[in-house]
């Protein structure tokens, strides 16, 4: 499905993406609300969805991603498991493979790792390992990313584990509308799906979020504002991070293609690619360390893609080669617009 | 409370090392339908695994985990199953598979082909575990998903005593306890993780016991003894079934053969234990003393048997020989549903090499 | 077997709600100056407690999780360790590390620094674990190490009855039971774990019954009776340290407040609970009953020591409050002993563009 | 220590390599050989090294790595350890911490993932937690790769989920030589290090080692050879196909830089970009999949170090998006000599 038409409204691209020039009834909404309202939504669009995880029941989740879920649906399809990364993940694939659509949550991206033989052993594997007789249509969300001051391993943004994973997509939204749209593909499709939410955003702003079932098409990126000088790439939480570095370069008469991936694995090659190729610089920003970090993907893809463009080398604005810092210094291992800023000067300056 | 599990989990079995029956309100429900039904199951699966062995030891065949000794218990839980159970088994298991409707072609499968993991239409047997106890929370959200669609399927899977040291051993029971999911954890206890004894594998004295841990009825049987293998079973697929929750069931037993045709058992036990286990404890010579004793025998049919499975695993293993070679686009084309673009470049460049034209 | 686990695993107290003592063969053994090192690091620990949830209500900390209610379990367990021994606590258990010799500055960690986990030099205090359960398989290991040492060190690992869902509670359990190391996994069930209410944590009626599944001493006792908590902790520990193996201590109790100061407890649980709880179930209530009973009270002591402690926390805090800002190396400095180029490269561009560079 | 000395063993480097040109007394070794005799060394020399995990005992490990340890060193030192990754690398930490030198064994590569939340939130975060005042200097050793015709998950070769950790060292020799030095100077590092032993590779081939202790220095590659045309990159089990290759290339008047790598975190910056500048044109060799892979590592390391030289994008040879095949068709997914031939091509041809 096209993502600018959803039951009945009509979006149109504007600058700043998106917008609706005919309504449905939409709601003002945050990501975090946003996301609540894709699992309503599917949960009563699919009868065999299944919204399952630490405190998701109840409590409506640690951050209330769930909230009022279970009062709505009942204990059967929303409901808390035991503290159990690799059970949680387990029992899902189990569920999928026998029928149903289960959406389950890990409380936090750092505490996904337990669950991590699942996802590389069976969730990933199932469909190959039966040539197709069972399947796993299953969606793993949870919350990721630094900037809250929160505790020890409460930060981690490590989607490179998974976009080197063979056998599951990545999915990464930056703001309601999208978060919604992407979630909701997310369940519909017909093999594991990893649903990173940038837990910084979850409160940070609102957006018009239509009523109803609508998706995005997974796998695609996004254009966020176009300009000739410069692509800047990000996604999540350092969307907004990489906007106002842009704001700040075109200040200085530097104007950015600006791409948020949405889709971290696959790669949207042709959006990074047509960029490069307008543009010949890049820079790439993410909170994971620089190592392994996806970053290091999008200068192969280029590099694959766009050799002969290039008027610089791309830069890469990433976390170190470091865990995510207590909290006291974790400002400082994040990219910050200033960061950026010196990037994007330093790949014009090439 | 520690000292007395080896009392409070005895080894149950019914029928005993001469074939007699130790509890005769079982010997009424054994037919000899159902005798020369385990009886022919449990002679085809060992004639199979020893075929197995020997195309391996030709080059006709990869590395194969052999089970025989372990034929009882396999084909005495996997004949308890109703046809639309759901079966998740690990790579010793053919013999439960086999009996619960996978064909010989499982065999494929060590020739590094995946056809070997396609299960008969309908029949939800799942490509055996290679990763020890992962398939344990798989069987338990597999019966979750039973309980959600309220059906009466239940679920049964297998796991060696190695098994139980693994996290998802009991991240798996755990959440089928909490659950109260219709999932039975059949444990083969061969006493040896490849080279391990289980007394450096646990401390505690059974595996029954740790059914204790998860407030589940556990049980602990003689795994070389059919019958009881099959009523155990049988009682906790029922008890599954009528929302009882899971049950943990341990049957001893024993593995002959080397780990797989890759191990040198030589190299950590003593061999000769084998020849005592095939004198005292063999399960099928123990099946084939109660059909005498019950009058279930016939040398004839015995005889005709023999021939029988013989044909049949030499048809399996023509079959085996005769499949066409593995098609590369398999490899690409079950990642996912549809192929992402990068996986179809992937697949596009390497056929090309392949035709030459790079 | 599987009804009588309330009846094998009693909670076992030594002292009554009412401050009575239940075993009189234990009474003899508590002092005078006992009774008040108990009574006054209970004092001191719910004070601290309560002064830092009161700084992060003011914005002068960050979230932090309390454990209000927990501090006999904590302060009884750490008291009966061994100047030498090893602890390995998670997030809640300052009491206990503190109890056990860590200063004040563990409230550090809650402002995010990185000092707030050091240990005063010859402790062997581990800093708390966050992630659930994983500390288990560590303690089980460094235990191994003392073994190999021939050290009578023991170690001594906390962990919530959630924390009994995950693999590694297991596997921490299996190894150590495997190898006999002297550990001793005390368990502090406040019966939640953040939201979720023990009964659907587990199906077992008890955590100490999972002893039973490595063949382990298990025993569960009244977590706010601190004398129980020391006295069996100590029996424990000294079984650990003379080859006797690991030990597993349930210690029933509540926490009365939040998680964290991040979650709504309301959202899941009536909170009148917790008045209920505070008057027939507090463990400085019941201790100071003892004390009144058996003649160790005294008001002017008892009024002292609310000032001093208060003094020592405010000193504490300003301490805490007067910390030089972190030090921005650190974070880039302890990832190896030598750094790596790629860190190294990473800091040095970081400092030039702090310092305005680039 | 330079690599070029062992206890009285001198080494010149000549076009094949480093030679020995004075001698202690030496032995021709497999490269699993050379591993067992790493470890028996180090269990002589110091007596806090423990060596442990699945059948390492009696049996001497599945590939015999650990043949004849426990006879020698009895129980105490070289054990067997139950069924359970997690807790041998979670006692592994404890043991580290507390005084000892573990070296754990994971009995494959495949088997690593239930242990990975292990390594990522305590083995590589101790020392930085605790601002130094525990350290973890432990070794774990694994046999990766695929080749051997081995049942599933028995293949995998995943290191990128081990550079893009921050805290921990990856090295992965390629011949006896280096297998023993490098595991020698592993087992000295004060700080974890993961082990990849190229299975495929074990018993391949035969090479001289000296007797007693001698260290290679982590984080550096090494030449294998000098050419002028195409820098052709590998680790571990490919080494031996770029080798062929390279000659492949010889004979077609394409003269090569060929470099094995030996450690993978960190990257030995010097080594890569001093020869891409030479040659302007580089090859990167590996079997894990492209996605994600360490191969992208290389090509913004040389994007960020040599942009100006290249003449060509990097190519990648590597295994696709995919789990490694069912054996079957395994050999289709693993880089050849014909497929890094045509990569060469395409490089010189670009
Ligand atoms: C997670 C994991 N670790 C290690 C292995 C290697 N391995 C294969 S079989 C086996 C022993 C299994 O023992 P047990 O569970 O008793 O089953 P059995 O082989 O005796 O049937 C081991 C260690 C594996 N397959 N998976
Ligand atoms: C592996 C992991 N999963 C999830 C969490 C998030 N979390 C933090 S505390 C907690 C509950 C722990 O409960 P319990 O073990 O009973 O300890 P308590 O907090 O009650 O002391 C959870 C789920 C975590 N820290 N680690
Ligand atoms: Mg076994
Ligand atoms: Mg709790």
């Amino acid at each position: 499905m096209d993502d600018r038409t959803a039951k009945g409204s009509v979006y149109e691209f504007s600058a700043g993406g998106y917008v609706m020039v005919m309504h449905t009834k939409t709601h003002q909404l945050t990501p975090v609300q946003a996301i609540t309202d894709a699992l309503r939504t599917m949960l009563e669009e699919r009868e065999n969805v299944v919204v399952f995880g630490e405190d998701v029941g109840k409590n409506g989740g640690v951050f209330r991603a769930t909230d009022g879920l279970q009062a709505t649906f009942g204990e059967k399809r929303v409901f808390d498991t035991p503290l159990s990364e690799s059970g949680i993940v387990g029992t899902a694939i189990g569920m999928a493979m026998n029928g149903l659509l289960p959406v389950a949550e890990i409380q936090f991206m750092g505490f996904i790792y337990p669950a991590y033989d699942q996802i590389m052993t069976h969730a990933t594997r199932m469909r190959y390992r039966s040539k197709g007789a069972f399947t796993v249509p299953m969606v793993i969300r949870t919350p990721y990313g630094a900037g809250v001051r929160a505790p020890e391993i409460h930060s981690d943004s490590m989607e490179a584990l998974f976009t080197h994973m063979p056998g599951i997509k990545v999915v990464c939204p930056s703001n309601p509308y999208e978060a919604k749209g992407l979630l909701i593909a997310a369940i519909e499709d017909p093999d594991p799906v990893l649903f990173l939410e940038p837990l910084r955003l979850y409160r940070a702003f609102r957006g018009e979020v239509p009523e109803g079932k609508y998706d995005i098409e997974l796998g695609k990126g996004t254009l966020l504002q176009e300009g000739a000088d410069v692509t800047i790439i990000a996604w999540g939480a350092m969307v907004p991070v990489v906007k106002e570095a842009a704001e700040q370069a075109e200040k200085n008469g530097i104007t950015s293609d600006v791409i948020d991936l949405r889709t971290l694995y696959p790669l949207d090659k042709d959006i990074i690619s047509e960029s490069v190729q307008k543009t010949g610089r890049c820079v790439v920003v993410h909170e994971a360390p620089a190592a392994g970090g996806l970053g290091n993907d999008i200068v192969s893809l280029i590099n694959d893609t766009s050799f002969l463009y290039m008027k610089a080398p791309v830069e890469r604005v990433t976390g170190a080669d470091i865990h995510v810092p207590f909290w006291a210094l974790e400002d400082h291992n994040l990219p910050t617009p200033e960061r950026v800023m010196a990037a994007i000067r330093s790949v014009i300056h090439f | 409370m520690v000292q007395d599990m080896k009392r409070a989990f005895p080894v149950i079995r019914i029928m005993d090392q001469n074939g007699k029956m130790t509890d005769d309100a079982y010997t009424d429900q054994i037919d000899k339908d159902f005798a020369r039904t385990c009886y022919r199951q449990l002679v085809c699966m060992r004639a199979f695994d020893r075929k197995v062995i020997n195309l391996q030891r030709q080059g006709r065949i990869g590395t194969y985990p052999g089970f025989e000794g372990q034929e009882a218990a396999q084909v005495g839980s996997a004949l308890a199953l109703r046809e639309d159970d759901w079966m998740f088994p690990t790579y010793r298991d053919h013999a439960a598979s086999i009996t619960f409707g996978k064909s010989y072609n499982i065999l494929s499968s060590w020739n590094g082909r995946l056809e070997g993991h396609v299960p008969p239409e309908g029949k939800y047997i799942v490509p055996p575990s290679v990763p020890i106890a992962t398939q344990l929370p798989l069987a338990a959200g597999a019966a979750m998903a039973n309980q959600y669609k309220e059906s009466t399927q239940a679920v049964l899977t297998y796991f060696g005593d190695g098994a139980t040291s693994e996290g998802d051993f009991h991240e798996g029971l755990n959440f089928a306890s909490v659950f109260q999911a219709p999932v039975v954890f059949f444990n083969q206890n061969n006493q040896y993780a490849i080279s391990v004894p289980i007394w450096k594998q646990m401390h505690s004295e059974t595996i029954a016991q740790k059914s204790l841990a998860y407030g589940i009825p556990g049980i602990r049987i003689d795994g070389n003894d059919i019958f009881v293998v099959y009523f155990e079973t049988k009682k906790a697929l029922q008890r599954a079934r009528s929302g009882g929750g899971p049950t943990l069931i341990e049957a001893v037993t024993w593995r002959y053969g080397a780990h797989t045709t890759a191990d040198d058992p030589t190299k950590y036990r003593d061999q000769k234990v084998e020849n005592e286990k095939r004198r005292r404890h063999d399960p099928i010579t123990r099946l084939a003393l109660f059909m005498k004793e019950y009058g279930y025998w016939d040398d004839t049919w015995a005889k005709a048997l023999e021939e029988e499975v013989k044909a049949e695993i030499d048809e399996a293993v023509k079959d085996l020989e005769s499949m066409p070679p593995a098609n590369v686009s398999d490899m690409y084309d079950y990642m996912f549903e549809e192929p992402t673009w990068t996986i179809e470049q992937q697949k596009e460049a390497y056929m090309n090499f392949l035709r030459g034209d790079m």
